[in-house]
């Protein structure tokens, strides 16, 4: 029992990183319809910047917050590239978001070299009705908590999150109510960024950053985010965390080294099931 | 209140409007007619500002509403959603206003816009356009996909909004009885060019308008 | 074709590493070490009086793009150090082999040397090597049962599990848990879990790179009491300093290279002592393990040439075949029936000690033994 | 010809349309009328498939088509003209009109990979078919442009001259004369008649009562996802329900 | 008439370069042809049927698998090639049944998935060499004819690229490739109009994969090595940027697209080899450049360089070129 909540706790917390990742996708594409393939690099930009930054002897909070920060101004950046000019289709961005992650590569081998880097967070642990679990991973949960129940009322509640949506949605018909929809995109992807830096800040003392990193992270985040149609939080949240327990489980109660097709496999079932339940006609409407 | 002035807008190499000079005044209903491919959504779309002009001036003067050709809701959003992010520009938030006007939409207010039918899309769009409170609204095709009797209605209040709070109404309409019974004066529009401007009730005389726009055989 | 205008009065070593992709950080650590030993040697007034020029090219982390960089340079060098990547190694292989380049493998794969192939040397210890070392240590130590722990999407830790589950029984070791994980994977627990429920004394784990400093910082957090040991590939400040003060006692592996301070003096404490010290100058840091398989290559090749006494690639595969060398990887002792040429004595089992790494009391013991048997 | 029996579809719980019973004759026009959301749309993809009923039958030509997927249903002989036009982006009007007689012809990826005799003799009549489709709703001269950039009464249009190219047996106009001046209505009209005299069992829905009462034989009027009314134009007009729930006071 | 002057050039210039080149730049001019025919139906499946994969690197390597196990249990080498494409069209059909009830980045996703799966079973499997991989796979054969040089098998790299290009071509002037255009904007459209768009779609992604698998058998002849590592998924991701970057939806923007996208990264690798350059030089070189160079082509020619060129020779400008 004791072991089988270990796994659960332990794959919540590494469904949540993912889920961390996700919400800035989900974020970016809800808004802009753009699949953001540089999301990845946020995390890698802020964890590589916070490790630099305690490594100078900064205090922690302030280095992970200018490192957070960093992280949007990347995404403001990204946004520009991506979003900028007008008649950029979204899959000509989702290019440009490729090219600018690859470009940050370069940047990055500047600045830090290509060998990977770490940052310390919580030490130490805490037990649970029995289930050990690293303190940094409670951060890492509480965090992700935090931050979905905030972009859903963000996104659900207000009347800005309803604007940033409307403009995906239909990006003529927000131009017809007066929404400037390049702004909104600007701010969606410096929100995307800023929520990647937090994914990174946290992830880094959990495991090392380097450069190319964003590879790994995006492919989880992306899987997660698909998951919930790139549209919606509280399911990609879901899916990430399917994603993590299966995986944790798969290791625990099967064989660890088949852990990422079960858990891939997993969400390409339920997909599928999801799929055959609607209906050509409703995704077509108008 | 409308004020366009040789104005030029093409696609590409292909000029869609072709040195159009047209006004609307303030607190007046003016329909414009034309058949399919005259120009009629590239005028309404560039008074919008969705279509920049190639040369010429438009002026507008006063917070314009444009209903759109196809509708164009956000599909992904509810109805309520939809009417609410009418008044962006406004600051208008509370949509009962346009409940009591279409209370059909009342009872649609949950529902996702884009599984609506085609006339209750219609009845968001008139209702969100009407959540800016304009000064100008442009119509582009009013009683397109809507049962006789809404049609009706939102006619008859589009001509209450003229008449009370003094609208300025450009009217883009196929049915061409329903445009001349509430516009005073009508221009009518051929490959991008103005052929004809006058009085709805001398427009209704003309022979070539009547037998195109207001048909003989169907009644 | 592809001669190019430098004189014949240079000797051209090609070197192909992966500059980009996934193993650039192992790739760009193995060039800079081969661009020290070039520099040297040319301070040195070069080999046979000429000057050694590198000519080196990017694999991009792909076995095809290694075979692009090979072709592209195969007509002006006159032997090849070759990638650290395995895939990339293993596609070069057959074209070296066939054109007759002397080639020193950075990778180390077993497949390279199984079977010889007359041109084909490999410089990193072999994982097997690296298995072995650790099930005498253990016998020393005389722990019977343990766990293993292995990344089953990394070559070289495939088969050093492989080797591992071989060589046991001869050792006299029972593995109790056997059980890989994967690159990616981000939570071990499920590992320890394991372990703890079983009755092994120690957890070996094979892997390099994140892996290593995940688990092993997830080790710490999980309480777990069985000693963890670790592969050579934690060997480095790039395990070290993320780790900080938790990684203290743990053991692990490294080549004998790592630990030259803790070495009596002698011609293998000079000789990694003549690498270490400018790399550390240049660079700020130690030479990570790559940095020394790089290096160890590069003496091997620059001795062969010495001996062969002329850049004809027979001669200088006939000079590797016999070739007796100390490097910073250990005694390299090549024969027309062993091109790997190490052996597991030049291997070091350390413990974690004030942020060091320190040989254990059984390792010291059997470096001092091996050095002083070197001369 | 299409017999329709009893069926439902919901979503989310609220009916779109319930217990629709339904027949429409042999070379028979059926106008199809009522408020905005009574199901009308609905209807249609039910009976052409693009919808699954939840419960009843529908029949076609004596057969039990409601387990047949849409593209099954059109080759039998049904060709549906969408409320919201859709074209074929990227292609010309052309083209498009030609992918309508995708069901009447037969090369396949191996015939047109290998460009046997077979699927160039295909090619020539389906071409020749398409401009004589396009003739009849007047859109010869728009043949080489791009469909997407035509205005919306065109794209109309191209929809219908791509429906009739499958020489459907029965054809669903969904709103066919929205968006067109009084005098292209007028050339649909004739169309429609046409078409009617030349055998053709059309089902059609339309807000413009006149234009629905000239042309039907019969009108059906729904009203909440029900069948409120059933008769000829004249008796429906009458109907005191009609009125009140659809026509309302200008007719 | 100068569509016809302009293809004898270029098949020209295409059979004289392999005679031409030395051993060095014939491995780019190879790897470059392999890469144009995977990347001819990606943009079939993307530009004409509107289908996303993520994934094509996986139906090479199926390709390559094959054809290395068949040659290396002694099958001849031609069966091998022969099979490579079956086998990956195979797979597609039996993957893309349930895969192609997904759209768009759903899609995307699962093809991505299926060969992160593909290749990570290949990793493990006893008989597909787990991660090391097949080595000495024998050279490709006809009867006692063997094609030891980089020329021959640049002469057989660019026939099977003409092969895929023909068929391509070919399909999508037809009634399948209207069909395939149509159902790219509505299947709900394209379906009443009797368009079949489920098997259409299993179709053109079967005809993709065999296009992959053909250039998959054709790379394991000529590395004489296969492994996991020769297919990250990084390399499906880059057949898409060769596609959208020379134009998707036309098959001349496939190729140009690969030639494009290849020779940039081997020109800059070249560049920062050159001695006198920092250590971190060819990572950040080529990083830095080719991503540059593909932003700024993606931002400037949002529909690719054929169309582009064709625009500006044809004497149009900006608007998206019709077929
Ligand atoms: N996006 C576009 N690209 C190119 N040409 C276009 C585009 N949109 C419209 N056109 C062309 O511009 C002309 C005017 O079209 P517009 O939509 O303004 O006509 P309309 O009068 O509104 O017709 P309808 O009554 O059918 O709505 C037409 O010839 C049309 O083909
Ligand atoms: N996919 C769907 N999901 C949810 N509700 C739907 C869906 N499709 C249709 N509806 C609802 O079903 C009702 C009937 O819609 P339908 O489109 O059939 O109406 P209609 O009679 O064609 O109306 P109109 O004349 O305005 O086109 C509407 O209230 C609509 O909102
Ligand atoms: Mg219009
Ligand atoms: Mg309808």
């Amino acid at each position: 029992m004791s072991a089988f909540l270990t796994y659960l706790l332990n794959g919540l917390a590494v469904g949540c990183a993912i889920a961390l990742i996700a919400s800035g996708l989900v974020t970016i594409h809800r808004v802009t319809g753009v699949v953001n393939f540089a999301q990845g690099t946020f995390a890698v930009v802020a964890g590589l910047c916070a490790s630099s930054l305690l490594g100078l002897g900064f205090p922690h909070g302030l280095s992970e917050l200018a490192a957070v920060l960093a992280a949007a101004l990347a995404g403001l950046l990204t946004g520009l590239a991506a979003i900028g000019r007008p008649g950029t289709t979204p899959l000509s961005s989702l290019i440009v978001t490729l090219g600018v992650g690859v470009l940050a590569y370069a940047v990055e081998i500047v600045l830090w070299g290509d060998q990977p880097r770490s940052a310390p967070g919580l030490a130490g642990s805490v037990t649970l009705a029995g289930a050990r679990i690293q303190t940094q991973h409670l951060l890492v949960i509480g965090v992700t908590a935090a931050a979905f129940v905030l972009l859903a009322l963000f996104f659900g509640r207000t009347y800005l999150g309803k604007a940033l949506t409307a403009c995906a949605s239909n990006p003529c018909a927000a131009r017809v109510v007066g929404i400037d929809t390049r702004r909104m995109g600007l701010l969606a992807f410096a929100l995307g960024g800023l929520l990647g830096g937090i994914a990174g800040v946290l992830v880094t003392p959990l495991r090392p950053i380097s450069f190319d990193t964003d590879v790994t992270l995006i492919v989880n985040g992306f899987a997660a985010a698909v998951f919930g149609a790139l549209n919606r939080p509280m399911i990609a949240l879901a899916g990430a965390l399917l994603l993590g327990v299966a995986e944790t489980m798969a290791a625990g109660y099967g064989y660890g080294s088949h852990q990422l097709e079960v858990a891939l496999g997993l969400m390409i079932v339920v997909m599928i099931v999801q799929a055959s339940r609607r209906t050509t006609l409703s995704q077509e409407s108008t | 209140m409308i004020d366009v002035q040789d104005l030029v807008v093409s696609y590409g190499t292909a000029t869609a409007l072709d040195h159009l000079t047209l006004t609307v005044a303030k607190g007046e209903m003016v329909a414009l007619l034309g058949p399919n491919g005259a120009g009629k959504s590239t005028l309404a779309n560039t008074l919008a500002g969705l279509l920049e002009p190639a040369s010429g001036t438009v002026s507008v003067g006063g917070r314009l509403a444009l209903i759109p050709e196809g509708r164009q809701l956000f599909p992904d959003l509810s109805v309520a959603d939809n009417l609410a992010l009418g008044g962006w520009r406004s600051g208008l938030r509370d949509p009962s206003s346009v409940y009591d006007l279409l209370p059909r939409l009342a009872e649609l207010s949950g529902r996702r816009a884009g599984v609506l039918s085609g006339g209750e899309q219609q009845m968001v769009a008139f209702g969100r356009a009407l959540m800016s409170r304009p000064e100008a609204l442009v119509v582009d095709e009013l009683s397109l996909g809507l049962a006789p009797n809404v049609t009706a209605d939102l006619a008859a209040h589009l001509a209450g909004l003229n008449r009370t709070q003094g609208l300025t109404v450009l009217l883009i309409e196929q049915n061409a009885r329903l445009a001349f019974e509430l516009c005073s004066r009508a221009y009518v529009l051929e490959s991008g060019r103005l052929v004809t401007e006058g009085a709805c009730a001398e427009l209704a005389d003309d022979p070539r308008v009547a037998s195109a726009y207001l048909g003989g055989a169907i009644t | 074709g592809g001669d190019t205008s430098t004189g014949p009065d240079t000797i051209k070593v090609g070197l192909i590493v992966s500059l980009t992709g996934n193993y650039t950080p192992l790739g760009s650590e193995d060039k800079k070490a081969v661009e020290l030993a070039v520099e040297q040697v040319n301070a040195q007034g070069g080999l046979l009086g000429r000057k050694v020029e590198l000519v080196s090219r990017d694999d991009k982390t792909a076995p095809d793009q290694g075979i692009v960089a090979y072709n592209q340079i195969k007509g002006e060098i006159d032997a090849l150090i070759g990638p650290v990547f395995s895939n990339a190694a293993l596609a070069v292989e057959p074209l070296a082999q066939r054109d007759k380049m002397p080639y020193l493998s950075l990778a180390p794969a077993q497949e390279q040397v199984e079977p010889i192939k007359s041109y084909v040397f490999v410089t990193p210890a072999l994982s097997s090597m690296y298995a072995e070392r650790y099930l005498q240590y253990l016998q020393a130590e005389s722990i019977k049962t343990i766990a293993v722990g292995w990344d089953s999407k990394s070559a070289y830790s495939v088969s050093g599990h492989k080797s591992m589950v071989a060589l046991a029984p001869k050792y006299g070791v029972t593995i109790a848990v056997d059980e890989p994980y994967e690159t990616t994977t981000s939570d071990f627990s499920p590992l320890f879990t394991h372990v703890r429920d079983s009755k092994a004394e120690a957890l070996v784990f094979w892997g390099s790179g994140a892996p290593g400093v995940t688990a092993a910082k997830q080790y710490v957090a999980s309480g777990l009491k069985t000693p963890l040991f670790l592969t050579a590939s934690q060997a480095s400040k790039l395990w070290l300093e993320p780790m900080g003060a938790s990684a203290e006692g743990m053991t692990v592996q490294s080549a004998i290279g790592v630990v030259g301070d803790h070495l009596p003096d002698g011609k293998q404490k000079q000789i990694i002592d003549q690498m270490a010290k400018p790399y550390q100058q240049k660079h700020g840091y130690p030479p990570p393990q790559f940095a020394q398989d790089g290096y160890s290559a590069s003496l091997l090749l620059f001795e062969a040439i010495r001996k062969a006494n002329s850049t004809d690639k027979t001669k200088i595969q006939q000079a590797l075949e016999t070739m007796d060398l100390i490097t910073p990887n250990g005694r390299f002792r090549y024969s027309a029936t062993d091109h790997s040429g190490l052996s597991p004595e030049f291997i070091s089992v350390n413990t974690v000690k004030n942020g060091q790494f320190v040989p254990t009391e059984w390792a010291t013991e059997q470096l001092t033994k091996t050095v002083n048997a070197a001369g | 010809m299409l017999t329709v029996t009893g069926v439902s579809r919901s979503f989310g719980g609220v009916y779109a349309v319930r217990d629709v019973s339904l027949s429409v004759a042999d070379g028979e026009v059926c106008g199809v009328i009522g408020p905005n959301g009574a199901g009308k749309s609905t209807l249609f993809n039910l009976i052409t498939g693009h919808l699954a009923a939840e419960h009843g039958q529908i029949s076609f030509l004596g057969q039990r088509v409601d387990r047949l997927t849409p593209h099954r249903r059109a080759r039998l002989g049904m060709s549906i003209v969408f409320q919201a036009a859709r074209v074929f982006r990227g292609m010309t009007v052309r083209e498009n009109v030609m992918v309508g007689l995708h069901g009447r012809t037969r090369a396949g990826f191996v015939s047109a990979a290998l460009r046997l005799p077979r699927h160039r003799r295909d090619e020539r009549e389906i071409a020749a078919e398409a401009s004589t489709a396009l003739e009849r709703v007047g859109l010869a001269e728009w043949a080489d442009r791009p469909a997407d950039r035509l205005p919306i009464g065109q794209q109309r249009a191209l929809q219908l001259a791509r429906a009739l190219c499958a020489r459907p047996r029965l054809l669903l106009l969904d709103e066919p004369a929205s968006g067109l001046r009084a005098e292209e209505r007028e050339r649909l009209a004739a169309l429609v008649e046409e078409l009617r005299s030349s055998g053709l069992t059309i089902l059609l829905i339309e807000h413009d009562v006149a234009f629905v009462t000239r042309l039907a034989d019969r009108v059906v009027v729904l009203d909440l996802g029900q069948v409120i009314a059933d008769g000829s134009p004249a008796e429906v007009r009458a109907d005191p329900l009609v009125l009140a729930a659809y026509l309302g006071q200008t007719s | 008439m100068i569509r016809l002057v302009a293809g004898l050039l270029v098949a020209g210039v295409t059979l004289a370069l392999p005679a031409l080149l030395d051993d060095s730049i014939l491995a780019v001019y190879i790897l470059l042809g392999l890469a144009a025919m995977v990347t001819v139906g990606v943009s079939l499946l993307m530009g004409y049927a509107g289908q996303v994969s993520l994934g094509q690197g996986a139906f090479y390597a199926i390709g390559a698998y094959t054809a290395a196990l068949l040659a290396l249990n002694g099958a001849p080498p031609l069966l091998g090639l022969i099979a490579a494409p079956v086998a990956a069209a195979v797979s597609a059909l039996v993957i893309g049944t349930p895969l192609l009830r997904l759209r768009g980045h759903h899609l995307a996703f699962a093809t991505l998935a299926m060969q992160l799966i593909l290749l990570s079973l290949a990793g493990q499997l006893e008989f597909t060499g787990g991660d090391i991989g097949l080595q000495a796979i024998p050279q490709f054969s006809v009867g006692s004819f063997e094609l030891g040089s980089a020329a021959a098998y640049a002469y057989l790299t660019w026939a099977g690229l003409a092969l895929v290009m023909l068929v391509t071509h070919n399909v999508i002037t037809s009634r399948p490739g209207r069909a395939l255009r149509a159902l790219a904007t509505s299947e709900t459209a394209a379906a009443s109009s009797g368009i079949p768009v489920g098997r259409y779609k299993l179709v053109v992604f079967a005809l993709s994969a065999t296009f992959a698998g053909l250039a998959g058998g054709i790379y394991c002849f000529y590395t004489g090595y296969v492994a996991p590592g020769s297919f990250p998924v990084l390399i499906s991701i880059q057949y898409i940027v060769m596609a959208v970057v020379g134009g998707l939806g036309t098959i001349w923007g496939a190729v140009v697209g690969a030639t494009a996208i290849t020779l940039l990264v081997q020109g800059l690798d070249r560049l920062a080899a050159l001695p006198g350059m920092p250590t971190y030089a060819p990572s950040v070189l080529s990083y830095a450049v080719y991503a540059l160079v593909l932003i700024v082509v993606v931002l400037f020619l949002p529909h690719g360089l054929v169309p582009a060129i064709s625009g500006h020779l044809s004497g149009k400008r900006k608007d998206a070129p019709y077929r």
